[in-house]
């Protein structure tokens, strides 16, 4: 199909590379630089999609960021997008896209038919008025909402593209390469600081791109090529195109997104970077952002064809289309002449300009009479014609003070209606860290705070619209930024402003927010102020009426831009016809937040490299390989995997778990215990302090001896629990839960840094430098024997102590500790030597069927001897007392241990505290559900009343019967008792409070 | 009142809606209330509504520093549920959920309160552990819930991702079928609406610079706009800002102010029908009626007034996000923002007396206020207007940070949000 | 995000390699055993939280280990200045305590 | 071994082990699973260099500064994110009271020993040697993994030859010391290993970095 709208070769495209896409299942040809939003227009395609409420046809409006209605679902399968706007996508050999409002197609859209039936019935908030009887039919009247809802479509299937983030730092970010931000690199980087320069744009120059504009004689885009060449070669510059900064953030931290050209997105998968985010540290910050066009505010404004004048200029000079055959101007602002320029210059088609001014340069206007043209001066385009299409412009006498209209209007027929109402300076990256912008009447926009601590403003972005101010104001203020750092510039006075600037359109304005139709807004036609979300300036001046009086309520009450845009071309003209409706001005209505993101970032691209396998780190032990190899499965346990249980041929989890806990029982069992946090503690004062941190005593512990320890918050609830060893008399080894080990280092730093730093104490953590192995069972001596030096003869290596010798060959230390309550020997070696370890244990432990165990396993046993698990069955609202472990605790210590206070607090002692217990199931093969609560009496009456729950439970093999851990208010006075504990709806089990410990209560076996 | 209805957006329409009643006046302040309610979202509003609904108390205002319903009430991800762990918690939660559930009609206000239902996943055998726990205590305070395995989530949620390969496979869920989300600024419209149908004084743009104090009492509320106003009683309903008030009074909370941040994707077509949330990837998620994804990450470390967080708490969320649903990779984001939350040591709120005779707080809500909107107004005007301190309300007290009687939500459950 | 500057590696680092760890200068009170639940109470819980300069205790989590001061705005999140544990605070005329 | 010191026998303040396995072969690297992998001449890349021993130092400088100097001939490092090297040896500040030192891992038991000998007051020595491992990045486009990893600012400027800094990587830690221009030394820990390799993997895609790892065994 031929480009029928092309007119000519565009200074963005290049007309020898053709490009074929399709647009709803069509195809069609464009070149390569064109945006997909200008290969349509080439095409003569203007409907590119419905609107959000009403279903109204829309068109292209815009040629950047700010467009609102040309959203497209672009690509298809795992690598579609949704919500592309067509005037940021680049074209693409082979793109895919399509519409996807509209059924059964954009253009025959049955939703518009209720639009235009059943709009008048909508508006603003229509629906908090509504659909509330009866109450329970809202989500019937929901599911039918939201069949309306969203723009395009999520892909199904993950992603196969990747996400990349940069880590940058600089002296000074200057964010958009237009011409301030050009002249302030170029300014800036002869003092040596390092510079970021970006741009959204895929090549630098911002509006200079599409003007006839000259600097220093020569065409500005000479100025931009060379400006880029000097940056580009300067080695302190690092230019960055295709990448919009999204948001500023506290510490002049800025996150910016890089896209990929096409080209190389389609890359080899392996490496196909679709994004890159590059977070910027920046020592100054320099905004050079620009500013967009408004459009103005009208009856049915939103007709396809009707377009912002800047954009039909770029379209025309940037990628040589013509969006159609005559043109409508519609301004308040000398800028708009341009477009109408522009367009004459190609002979064809009738140009009419209408402008709201009374006076305006007589050059401009002469300019376009002698082009063929036709001005009309103190008038406005009141009303579009025609539904799909432009057909028409409706013009009115307008008095721009008074706002009063003729009745008397005048019909133009013409396919564009083109309008500028003005420029609005794009502070949004000003505005993200709470600084307000202000308004500036003689621009009629709003500027970035003028106090701003975090920011320098340039050119349009901070309301001077003239090239001169551009130049001249990028060098002064990236000077300005750099003289707080210490790579400063010293531009000298004769070379400030030393470009001659020619200057085609200089900047007037005599703002029109809201062009008044011959009938009251109420009545006319719609006039629309964000076309995503079809907000009008009727329902603007309802919701102010409603009591709607704050421009967040407005905004709120009526959607106003909460599009994907947010607002980029409506915010202004909404505050504007806001504070007229409440009597009151522009500064005094102020505009709604800003918030990132600038423009929309994936989350795939916010997400980086933190995804699938990456997401979180997995942390492994040395004896890793063997587990993997012998089929264990794994147990997350805070970032580590754990061995769960090794199965066996086809085991189940229950058959795995009843043969390993037997296996320790009755023989020996092996166990990786190296995810315990370990704490080397060395010092003259490590005995005090671990006196002040731990419940119980230790100031005469001996070298060589071992203890379990409780350690509180000084609330007085446990926090973590281990074992530690006395290594020397001011040396111990601290051990902590396997999720508790950074957080214990961190408290005892936390008390030895704070409040008693004279304490003679240095704490390291060695959690990764010890691998454990633990034998545990009645056969672990006997293996264990075989394989090292130490002498284990049970007098002379106790229960609680501690040798060191070689195990295996391996110098190692060994406590002889339990947690199943066998006899134990955990086995630790610096843990480059943990897999051999593990793998001559193994191998020597074939004779007696040495079983490893995982950390199911582990907890069946540790229950039978009722030894508790923090976090497991304790949950940050349980004392010691409350666990009975009285003995534990050393009240009469000198010094008022870490939790004793808070444990002693009134309700920490009052009765019926929940207290741990065991249980027993009356049926001695129900397993009761961990976490089922329990109740002393049944009754039928809800809320019931729950006396505690199921902390731990398991079948448990040895003693060949169900076991339970619980809490339950005042259970240690209740030994005996009956509970009943809910399993179920109506469903429960009788039980009976025991105490704690089930199998070898006297401990004689972990003894020997 | 002008009554909304069906009937009446028809007649509206016919004169081009032009004679619309404002939905609350603009009244000028009078020099004395019986209550003064400090704070205009959705708490506040509620706390004015049911004072003079319920406790028939002519002379009151709500101060309202910015516009009603500005802070945490427009800011939140709207969920609500109402199966927490401990007694106290419950009732309290489930007490406001009952009254979500006629709210539509009791205020003639559309709160699109959308009982879509609410899964907390569980990744760990821990979080499972509490999730039993947790639904069990539920199932035995009256409150709907059940377990899910992986198959029953993946029949509510056919998009997530269960396998078993991920970094923390999902294991099962909890599932509320009553909780759902609300319309948030809907709730504080259509509270603020029926609150000034019945005489209530809603001053917008007028905030609270310091207390009027005799002695232990307080006796008036001093404004930045108007003065001193006289009051009976006075309720502080402020969230974040609750330590300054009390700074005002002369004491200290036992809350600090954490940013809160959340964020919504642009509008895609529905994929997405329940609440889902997450402790361990730190990441909850639904998807409003107009298409976007809305999703709540994880509060900031540090305290903060800023309505603002920092980034790597929402990149982080995204990719937790993107843990559950791969297939979100391509949407892209719309925009962020931040609340300020009243957290407390317990996670529970503060409803009650403070040390000032006449002063109450009704605070800590941390992230949990929203839910509680209906519920939390209802028993706070009980505080306020009556001699007792209502049933649900008295283990929210400050007296249970020296006795130590906490009603632990997040020790217990870790259950957030 | 906040960039920290850390007194102890004389650098400013990003705000994930620390830990926030509360308000700062709460000294443990001398003989708890002697307090009353309602002192315990509030050394335990009551808190500040001022909006607007506050003096907070920050954790090098990720680098040097140490707990060190800092003084920040909390309403518009600025880090005003940053000193070890022990030394004298900046600009305390300014801060309310 | 050394046998002097055995636990529950005295009243020793310190327990000291020699760690090293009297048999040869036994030790296994965290990243033992870069054994396969070879080196390509011209592109960037990673070692793992697993024959170094390495010791925690904590005190005051003035308790281990002298033992250090006659014992490794090095400097204390006591300026801030500074570090020393001396032939096969180098120490790094980690903070005011706390030094990585390095050393050949025949050597880690020796100079434990000795440094305790040497010293007196209050002062801790320890043993992180099968904690750890250290890796070396190097190539033109080491700085860019860097920068797709770390929050550091890794340019000369900030971070020049022989810095050292302890600093987040990916969502673990590192202690991060210059060598060279484009030569950069990682110490990560040992549990983390896995993680990091898979991350550096996937970060240097893009540059075409290869893995591997030297033949030294300790």
């Amino acid at each position: 199909m031929s480009q029928k709208y092309r007119v000519g070769a565009g200074r963005l495209v290049d007309s020898s590379q053709p490009m074929t896409f399709w647009f709803n299942g069509r195809r069609f040809t464009g070149w390569q630089g064109d945006t997909l939003a200008s290969a349509l227009l080439a095409n003569g395609v203007t409907l590119v999609g419905r609107s959000f409420k009403y279903a109204r046809p829309r068109g292209i409006v815009a040629a950047g960021v700010e467009e609102p209605n040309a959203i497209l679902q672009v690509g298809v399968g795992a690598t579609t997008v949704p919500n592309v706007r067509a005037t940021e996508q680049p074209l693409y050999e082979g793109l895919v896209a399509r519409t996807t409002h509209g059924w059964p197609s954009v253009k025959w859209d049955v939703m518009s038919l209720l639009g235009r039936l059943a709009g008048a019935l909508m508006p603003p908030g229509f629906y908090y008025k509504t659909f509330m009887r009866p109450q329970w039919l809202w989500h019937s009247y929901e599911k039918l909402i939201r069949k309306a809802a969203g723009l395009g479509y999520s892909p199904s299937e993950p992603d196969p593209d990747c996400y990349d983030k940069l880590n940058q730092h600089c002296d000074l970010l200057i964010i958009g390469a237009g011409p301030a931000g050009l002249a302030a690199a170029l300014a800036a980087y002869q003092g040596g600081a390092r510079i970021i320069l970006l741009d959204e744009n895929p090549t630098p120059g911002g509006w200079l791109r599409c003007s006839d504009d000259r600097i220093d004689g020569e065409p500005a885009e000479r100025w931009v090529a060379k400006a880029l060449e000097t940056l580009v070669s300067a080695g302190n510059v690092q230019v960055l195109l295709r990448t919009t900064a999204t948001g500023l953030h506290d510490g002049r931290f800025v996150s910016a997104i890089e896209r990929q050209p096409p080209s190389v997105a389609s890359a080899a998968l392996q490496t196909r970077i679709k994004e890159r985010m590059h977070r910027i540290r920046a020592g100054q910050i320099l905004i050079a952002t620009g500013a967009h066009e408004r459009p103005l505010v009208f009856a049915n404004n939103d007709v396809p064809g009707c377009m912002l004048a800047g954009a039909v200029s770029t379209y025309l000079k940037g990628y040589g289309v013509r969006p159609g055959r005559d043109l409508v101007v519609g301004t308040c602002t000398d800028a708009a002449y341009a477009a109408a320029l522009d367009w004459l210059a190609l002979g064809e088609g009738s140009v009419t300009v209408v402008d709201a001014r009374s006076t305006v340069d007589a050059k401009l206007v002469s300019a376009v009479k002698s082009a063929g043209g036709r001005c009309i001066l103190n008038a406005a385009v009141i009303e579009a014609k025609g539904r799909t299409k432009v057909s028409a412009a409706v013009i009115a006498t307008l008095d721009l003070v008074t706002g009063i209209i003729d009745s008397e209007v005048e019909t133009v027929a013409t396919d564009v209606i083109a309008t500028s109402g003005g420029f609005s300076p794009v502070v949004h990256l000003s505005a993200h860290t709470g600084q307000k912008p202000v308004w500036r009447k003689d621009i009629a926009g709003f500027v970035p705070c003028p106090d701003h601590p975090d920011v320098y403003v340039a050119g349009a972005a901070g309301g001077d619209f003239s090239l001169s101010g551009a130049l001249a104001q990028g060098e002064g203020e990236a000077q300005r930024a750099l003289a707080r750092s210490v790579y400063r510039i010293d531009l000298g006075p004769d070379q400030k402003g030393r470009n001659v600037c020619e200057e085609q359109w200089p900047f007037a304005i005599e703002p029109l927010f809201h062009v008044p139709h011959v009938k009251p807004t109420a009545k006319a036609p719609p006039q629309f102020v964000d076309f995503q979300l079809d907000v009008t300036a009727a329902a603007i001046e309802l919701a102010t009426r409603e009591g709607f009086q704050s421009v967040e309520h407005v905004k709120r009450y009526t959607a106003l831009g909460f599009g994907t845009d947010q607002g980029k071309l409506s915010n202004v003209n909404g505050v504007a016809i806001a504070a007229k409706a409440l009597n009151q001005s522009i500064e005094e209505t102020g505009t709604t937040m800003f918030r990132p993101n600038y423009t929309p970032a994936s989350f795939g691209v916010m997400a980086g490299r933190d995804v699938g396998g990456l997401f979180e780190p997995k942390r492994y032990t040395a004896m890793q390989p063997w587990h993997e190899l012998n089929g264990a499965k794994f147990e997350d346990v805070g970032q580590w995997r754990r061995p769960w249980y090794f199965p066996k041929d086809d085991e189940t989890l229950d058959q795995a778990v009843k043969r390993e806990c037997l296996a320790v029982r009755q023989g020996v069992g092996i166990l990786d215990a190296s995810t315990l946090g370990k704490i080397d503690i060395q010092g003259r004062d490590a005995r005090r302090f671990l006196n002040r941190i731990y419940t119980n005593a230790w100031l005469k512990l001996p070298v060589g001896k071992c203890r379990y320890g409780i350690m509180c918050g000084e609330d007085g609830m446990v926090m973590d629990d281990g074992v530690t060893a006395c290594l020397g008399d001011q040396h111990f080894l601290m051990t902590t839960t396997t999720g508790g080990a950074a957080a214990v280092l961190e408290w005892l730093e936390l008390w030895h840094q704070t409040e008693w730093p004279d304490l003679e104490v240095y704490f390291n953590s060695v959690t990764d430098h010890w691998a454990t192995a633990t034998l545990s069972g009645p056969d672990s001596l006997a293996l264990l024997k075989g394989l090292t030096d130490i002498d284990l003869s049970p007098e002379r290596f106790q229960f609680m102590e501690w040798r060191q010798g070689l195990v295996a060959d391996i110098p190692a230390r060994v406590f002889r500790i339990s947690f199943t309550g066998e006899l134990s020997y955990e086995i630790n070696v610096n843990a480059n030597y943990g897999l051999a370890l593990w793998q001559r244990l193994m191998h020597a432990g074939a004779d007696f069927n040495l079983t490893p165990y995982g950390t199911e396993t582990m907890h069946v046993l540790r229950a039978e001897k009722g030894f508790i698990i923090v976090g497991q069955d304790t949950d940050g609202s349980v004392t010691p007392e409350d666990l009975g472990m009285h003995w534990a605790l050393a009240p009469r210590k000198a010094f008022s241990y870490l939790g004793k206070r808070g444990m002693a607090r009134e309700d920490c002692q009052r009765l019926g505290r929940k207290q741990l217990v065991g249980l027993t199931a009356s049926e001695e093969t129900v397993v009761l559900p961990e976490g089922s609560q329990i109740v002393f009496s049944k009754s039928t009456a809800l809320p019931a009343n729950m006396v505690g729950h199921v902390t731990s439970s398991y079948f448990s093999p040895i003693l060949d019967r169900s076991i339970a851990l619980a809490l339950v208010a005042g259970g240690h006075a209740r030994l005996g008792e009956e509970v009943l504990v809910s399993v179920g709806k109506d469903q429960w089990q009788p039980a009976k409070i025991v105490p704690s410990v089930f199998y070898d209560p006297e401990g004689a076996r972990q003894h020997g | 009142m002008q009554r909304y209805s069906a009937f009446s957006l028809f007649k509206h329409a016919l004169s081009h809606h032009q004679h619309w009643q404002q939905a609350w006046r603009n009244p000028e302040p009078k020099p004395y209330y019986d209550i003064i309610i400090v704070g205009g979202g959705g708490h506040g509003l509620a706390t004015a509504y049911y004072l003079a609904k319920e406790h028939n108390i002519k002379r009151i205002a709500v101060l309202e520093k910015g516009y009603l319903g500005g802070g945490n009430t427009g800011r939140n991800t709207t969920i609500v549920r109402s199966n927490y762990l401990w007694d106290e918690a419950a009732q309290l939660y489930e007490h406001a959920l009952k009254l979500w559930e006629t709210l539509s009609l009791e205020l003639n206000y559309n709160v699109m309160f959308s009982q879509r239902g609410v899964l907390n996943l569980g990744h760990t055998l821990q979080d499972m552990r509490d999730i039993e726990r947790r639904v069990s205590a539920n199932r035995l305070n009256g409150i709907d819930g059940e377990v899910l395995d992986p198959a029953g989530i993946k029949k509510i949620v056919p998009l997530i991702n269960t396998s078993k390969n991920t970094r923390y496979p999902i294991l099962g869920a909890s599932w509320q079928p009553r909780g759902g989300v609300a319309r948030h600024d809907a709730v504080a419209w259509g509270y603020a609406r029926a609150a000034d149908a019945l005489g209530v004084d809603l001053l917008q743009g007028c905030g609270v610079t310091g207390f009027d104090l005799a002695g232990d009492q307080v006796k008036g509320v001093q404004t930045d706009r108007y003065g001193t106003l006289g009051a009976g009683r006075v309720g502080c309903v402020v969230a974040g800002n609750s330590s300054v008030l009390a700074g005002y009074a002369g004491f200290e909370l036992p809350v600090e102010s954490h940013p809160l941040q959340a964020l919504v994707s642009e509008p895609i077509k529905p994929v997405l029908d329940t609440v889902v949330m997450s402790n361990q990837v730190h990441g909850y998620i639904s998807q409003s009626d107009k298409g976007d994804l809305v999703i709540g990450a994880g509060i900031d470390s540090y305290t903060g007034y800023g309505q603002r967080g920092s980034l790597p708490v929402i990149e982080h969320t995204l990719a937790a996000i993107l843990e559950l649903f791969p297939m979100f990779s391509r949407v892209p984001m719309n925009r962020q923002w931040g609340g300020i939350v009243d957290t407390t040591p317990d996670a529970c709120p503060i409803i009650g007396k403070s040390p000032v005779d006449n002063l109450y707080f009704n605070c800590g809500w941390g992230t949990g206020g929203f839910k509680a909107t209906p519920g939390s107004g209802h028993v706070f005007a009980g505080c306020l207007a009556e001699q007792e301190i209502p049933a649900l309300a008295k283990p929210f007290g400050l007296d249970r940070f020296y006795s130590g009687a906490l009603v632990d939500e997040h020790g217990a459950a870790g259950v957030a949000h | 995000m906040l960039r920290i500057y850390c007194p102890i590696c004389e650098e400013a680092r990003d705000e994930p390699e620390y830990h926030y760890a509360g308000q700062a200068h709460i000294v443990r009170p001398s003989d708890p055993d002697q307090c009353s639940d309602q002192e315990w109470g509030e050394y335990l819980y009551f808190r500040s939280n001022l909006r607007g300069l506050h003096r907070e205790m920050w954790y090098h989590a990720a680098g040097c280990r140490k707990f060190f001061n800092v003084l920040r705005d909390t309403q518009s999140h600025e880090v005003k200045a940053s000193y070890r544990l022990g030394a004298t605070p900046p600009d305390q005329e300014e801060v309310r305590l | 071994m050394d046998n002097s010191q055995k636990g529950g026998s005295g009243i020793e303040r310190f327990a000291q082990m020699n760690q090293r396995s009297p048999v040869k072969g036994l030790s296994r690297s965290p990243l033992a699973v870069l054994d396969k992998i070879t080196i390509s001449g011209e592109n960037p890349v990673i070692l793992e260099e697993h024959s170094l021993g390495q010791l925690v130092l904590r005190g005051q400088p003035t308790v281990l500064e002298a033992a250090l100097a006659s014992l490794r001939d090095l400097t204390l490092p006591v300026k801030a994110l500074t570090s020393c090297e001396q032939d096969y040896d180098c120490i790094r500040w980690l903070s005011p009271d706390e030094w990585l030192l390095t050393l050949p891992v025949e050597e880690v038991f020796d100079v434990e020993k000795a440094l305790r000998d040497q010293t007196s007051g209050h002062c801790a020595i320890v043993n992180v040697s099968g904690g750890q491992t250290v890796l070396s990045m190097q190539g033109v486009h080491a700085i860019d993994v860097l920068k797709k990893s770390t929050s550091y600012d890794t340019d000369l400027r900030n971070f020049e030859v022989g810095k050292v800094v302890t600093t987040t990587f990916a969502q673990a830690q590192v202690c991060l010391r210059r060598v060279n221009v484009a030569h950069f030394e990682l110490i990560i820990r040992r549990s983390f290993a896995n993680y990091l390799f898979a991350w550096i993997q996937d970060a240097s895609a893009e540059y075409g970095f290869v893995f591997n790892r030297s033949d030294s065994q300790a």
